[in-house]
């Protein structure tokens, strides 16, 4: 079975969470949350069975406590796995979502940080989505911190960056060297892509294979069981990924 | 003055350079609200969003209401970027603090507590805290070892503004599980209200109800105002009015195109 | 293990030695299951109030189950004073930390948030301050005219316990406005949860519910218990049983009298 | 018309009432409470209306956030009057709920110090109730004070004590001088019996006038229209003093 970009991405980052057991997707996350509602479905009652939060609309959104829930929730260690972006991301994980330029006055200005400042540092587990691969995106240094990916001795910091997903590759981040690895290269795009469209250093292995697509079994999953619920949220998203007409 | 009265007459109650919070876009914003403190002509607001606005903070910066805006975000969502405060921000309009929003939300539950600060974790190593000589680093003084913590300022609003589906004629009204809304209320002087609907059974006679209800010792006053939040949606009701929505982004692109918008939906006389 | 359970299996999971924390008299406890933990002979405890404990708290002393009290009160309310937590104090058989209200509000507040402190007001020259060597007292850090403001350090309980008038079978438990048990839940680790019925219909789908809903994230087991409030009274379900108080307090005036009590009413086998 | 000592002590504290605007009873507080439903009824739609809060059970309780929303609106300032007792109560207006003898094992332990270490410092006018008059009671100094009656230069502290109402007497609060001053005096007592009940120093002006009883009208409005009210929260208390067989 053949997929589109958006399912493949689905399915990677699905991959990343076989491991979680409390999954919370921010609002305007799509792909995140098709993820973790596919992975919810495969380990459902099972002893690895994982607990999806969801925010953005009332459908697989737990939450009744107001707006500070998720981040109370995070600062009490419910939550293992979070989503962030980033308008720049930079070699040593920070990331950006303020603009670009010179803060104040940006040349471009983006929404701002959300709750990324104290995300990043309190879910152990954040896995950074930024489809665009682009030297625009992937920056030697960010302009702005929003959140920084590392954070010297003494600082409390049960969290950070784990992985980055984007529209060409699979990295994980090494913590403790501070590096992204590349881990895999999805279908159709090479190494030299990669580094071409990457402002920043990082480590290649001498083995870096091709991402894994989704089998079949769970490609028909995530169209058949997954599409619909994901719809509650996301309903133009659904209609424009999955050709539900098949 | 009665605690029930008109929309218009709500605006006049938020007076200029007040410090108004405003609720996130998926709860219950008062938008209505924010177009008639448009026609009032409201100046140099002190606008904070419990964490993040929407087009309900386009608005008004684009409206030229706003001196200084605190929030944790400024989106149109999925739509895209929000016009009028990508133009504002460029062009030094506006001062804006940058913020996060669990730092918004602890900032009000300070006010709501009465306590000048409280810590939240996070935020060291952040450019959000370089760029905000109001808050203070200490070192945790109950473990040397556990590093050094962000203390915030209570940021106590002059005025919370907020839409609920129901309120009643004692003033109560019901957010459900919208509690944001409390919080804001509470850390608040006041908070002006516009409901869908206002029923004559007092919602705290019900458990059900009071669950979600907000009493009415927080609330200055409450205009009936059905569709309060058009075009964004107030789930339960109604859904946002995308087709709306794209419209006013393409409008607001530009500042002509802002105002035309806003003359044709009324908030412009 | 299953999310539902029996209230003895209930019992059972409550370790000794554990941190445990119950709501206030009028809110929703679990005596039912103070019951059961004296009938699995739990020792040891570290007994929470939040803030203040009436039979539940006598129970539990009387039985020798506690080790360390925390509490702004322990009450029978108008009946009189709590007879086993009178002798206990005098004769040294427990370790009293003594606290005020808030105090204990705003403890749990910290650990709901995950920071390692809050402020808060008042205290200062209180012998309540004097006697607690854990809590601190600094100089307000943002303004050093605003004098001293003391600092609590968080406290998160092993386990949370309170009763509910209704449970799903998601694990979701409907509080109503008693919302002291949320902040316990969230504070807590996990929190162990008796209910009088356990519905099909989830919590959570009706936005009604949904307000007054603790949702399952938080909750590491419930049983279905009716009357699980008996010998206090469930909010509108049923009132305290005001006869049985009264003959609770008469025979818990002696510790063989305490112990007939216990006999009769099922906590000993 | 004659009233019982309950009455009388719901009609003095009643007097001390009609400038408040917000007032707060706790749990076990029948007689502050009926006080506050009694004034709430009398200014009901005037401009000086009285709101009142009562907890400790469902009637009069406009609570819906918890046990701690009590004390957060006292602490936004939103609440002016509230009422506290005490085992022990001295001329410095320190109370003590916790106990008599050496702390913590105690001689004789009451229940604890509730909210008022709190509550005293943020209400601007809390109203000492304690209807024993007796040098037990009224003490030269409290053994714990579970939240003293004033406090240093720079500490914050806007409330305080502002009255005490017993059962021989009236004494008002002067927390510059920080001493209590005879107010007024309870019909069929003397100075001579409250000197003898104290064991504090109090000033006793020149004049000490009687305290007044309620007006027929206060008293036909409180047994008629209060008592039913008050019954929700506190039916036995109804029962024992207001003779609604009448």
């Amino acid at each position: 079975m053949t997929c589109n970009q958006d399912e493949f991405l689905i399915c990677t980052i699905a991959s990343l969470l076989e491991s979680s057991r409390h999954v919370a997707v921010g609002m305007a996350s799509p792909v995140p949350g098709s993820a973790a509602l596919l992975v919810r479905e495969e380990t459902k009652g099972q002893i690895n069975a994982l607990r999806l939060s969801m925010i953005g609309g009332d459908a697989n959104n737990p939450f009744t406590d107001g707006g500070r829930e998720l981040f109370d929730c995070s600062g009490q260690g419910r939550i293992d796995t979070f989503f962030l972006g980033g308008v720049q991301i930079d070699g040593q994980a920070n990331i950006n979502l303020v603009g670009t330029g010179q803060y104040p006055n940006m040349d471009r200005r983006f929404p701002g940080s959300f709750g990324s400042a104290y995300m990043y540092f309190v879910v152990p587990r954040v896995i950074l989505f930024r489809p665009e691969h682009t030297r625009r995106v992937f920056v030697p240094e960010v302009d702005f911190i929003s959140a920084p990916g590392t954070s010297g001795k003494g600082v409390y910091r049960p969290g950070g960056p784990y992985a980055l997903v984007t529209e060409l590759c699979l990295m994980m981040f090494d913590r403790r060297q501070k590096r992204f690895r590349l881990t895999s290269v999805h279908p159709g795009h090479s190494i030299e892509e990669v580094l071409d469209n990457t402002g920043f250093e990082f480590d290649i292995p001498e083995q870096v294979p091709e991402t894994p697509g989704p089998s079949d079994n769970r490609l028909n999953m995530l169209r058949s069981k997954i599409s619909p619920e994901i719809a509650k949220t996301y309903p133009e998203f659904v209609s424009r990924v999955f050709d539900t007409a098949d | 003055m009665s605690l029930f009265t008109s929309l218009d007459d709500l605006a006049q109650q938020v007076p200029d350079q007040s410090l108004v919070v405003l609720p996130p876009d998926y709860s219950n914003v008062p938008v209505a609200a924010v177009l008639a403190l448009i026609r009032r002509g409201v100046k140099d607001l002190h606008l904070l969003f419990a964490p993040i606005g929407g087009i309900a903070g386009d608005l008004l910066i684009g409206a030229g209401c706003v001196k200084t805006l605190e929030a944790a975000a400024i989106t149109m969502g999925e739509a895209g970027l929000a016009p009028r405060f990508s133009e504002a921000i460029q062009s030094n309009a506006i001062t804006m603090k940058d913020s996060t929003c669990p730092a918004i939300h602890t900032a009000l539950q300070a006010s709501e507590k009465g306590v000048p600060f409280m810590p939240l974790r996070g935020l060291i190593g952040s450019d959000v805290l370089k760029n905000r000589s109001d808050w203070q680093v200490i070192d945790d003084p109950f473990d040397k070892d556990s590093g050094p913590i962000v203390l915030l300022p209570a940021i106590q609003p002059d005025i919370a503004m907020i839409h609920a589906p129901l309120a009643d004629r004692e003033g109560n009204v019901w957010i459900g599980k919208r509690r944001e809304l409390v919080t804001m209320a509470h850390a608040a002087k006041t908070t002006l209200v516009t409901a869908e609907k206002i029923q004559d059974k007092n919602l705290l006679e019900d458990d059900l109800t009071a669950a979600g209800t907000l009493p009415d010792m927080y609330v200055g006053a409450i205009a009936e105002v059905e569709k309060g939040c058009w075009p964004l949606g107030l789930a339960g009701h109604y859904l946002p009015d995308t087709d709306m929505l794209a419209e006013y982004l393409k409008q607001a692109a530009t500042q002509s195109g802002f105002e035309d918008w806003l003359k044709a939906n009324g908030a412009i006389r």
